[in-house]
């Protein structure tokens, strides 16, 4: 199982904080966008687009990065800390 | 001098005192010479809209992550003796604290450009997202730093 | 928050609040986003030399004009909102506050080059002089900044 | 009549931390570094090497400046404020 976090602005978008999903052997940023776009085509758009950062037990993913069982996977839109 | 305990890197929703965290900075080293200090504060303005309110939301564990690994490069790139962090979250009033940033080191050459650098940095690489309410409502501030 | 008036630019015997200079600073405008604090403290070392106590002595008048002439170049040149310079004289024991400058703006790059400029500045122009109390008695400082 | 201030470093050297002198009329830096050769040779050569700043006023003097009567002229050694 792996868990899935939305933040922000992409809460409203994924239509939910958090969700979990199933997955038998790692799969990569582009086949979990897939999975995604199942439910929510336009979360899986963005994704696509890289108009989100996307991360794996908090750390930034690269295109290689493979996501497996027990992990923590982010959507991250633009941050927008410290003020000015 | 309050109760807190003084992690150097925090994310917090309670107000900071600027005087502490320098006095608790102080305590790192007799060889302090130089402290310079970033404070981001809640402006009423942002691209001519009017704004009544802000609010922040993080993303626990990795912003702390990531304030730490600003605050280990500041030390090791730049040569100041130490640096900390604290970023509040949720809601912020016009003219409230948002943002500390306290670089110490022998000389203030290294602080200068340690202390910009980490807010920069910070912008670039830590998991915190604003929210400003408008007199049209409330928005995700979406733009790169 | 102490009863103290704030004058911006000050040459004062007694210590001083870094956060009550800030929330001073703050009141000025309701568009700053930005605060750049130089703080200046004093060191047990200096060229190898253990330092017990520092003495800081000034030209009265002509130290507090050279001060407002700083902040007032600073908020020409610089596009900052407002600057506020202390500048403590007399004993200084090690780890005190020696001097601070708050530099408040609407955004942090301008303040940052202020309150470096600043400090460089006061250094240069403003007629303070400082004694180093070391195991081999008392000096004047006189090197260039 | 003129007043002339000696700080940090320069009291020692002039043996004292203020002066009046008089002078019927305005008179140069280099004029003034003559009178005080009298008694505090010291003191003159510092001037005449330009290791003492000097104010007249609480401003700082130019080559041309001229000394008048009624003015408060300052002999001060290089700065050291700030801290570092």
């Amino acid at each position: 199982m792996i868990t899935l976090k939305y933040f922000a602005s992409l809460r409203s978008i994924a239509g939910k904080e958090e969700e979990s999903l199933d997955i038998t052997n790692p799969i990569t940023i582009d086949q979990l966008s897939d999975i995604i776009a199942q439910n929510s085509p336009k979360m899986a758009e963005m994704v696509r687009e890289k108009k989100v950062l996307i991360s794996v037990n908090q750390e930034m993913t690269a295109d290689d990065t493979l996501i497996r069982d027990g992990d923590e996977v982010a959507f991250l839109p633009p941050f927008s800390g410290g003020a000015i | 001098m309050s109760t807190t305990t003084f992690s150097k890197v925090r994310i917090q929703l309670e107000d900071f005192s600027v005087t502490d965290e320098i006095e608790a900075m102080k305590k790192v080293s007799r060889n302090i010479g130089g402290i310079t200090t970033f404070l981001g504060t809640g402006r009423e303005l942002s691209k001519g809209e009017n704004i009544s309110k802000l609010n922040f939301e993080h993303y626990p564990k990795m912003a702390e992550k990531k304030l730490e690994e600003i605050r280990e490069k500041a030390i090791q790139d730049f040569g100041v003796i130490d640096m900390s962090i604290i970023h509040r979250i949720g809601p912020i009033e016009i003219g409230e604290n948002i943002v500390l940033i306290v670089a110490v080191g022998e000389h203030r050459g290294e602080t200068f450009k340690a202390c910009e650098w980490a807010i920069a940095e910070l912008k670039r690489t830590t998991p915190i997202w604003k929210r400003e309410t408008t007199t049209k409502g409330e928005v995700w501030v979406q733009d790169t730093p």
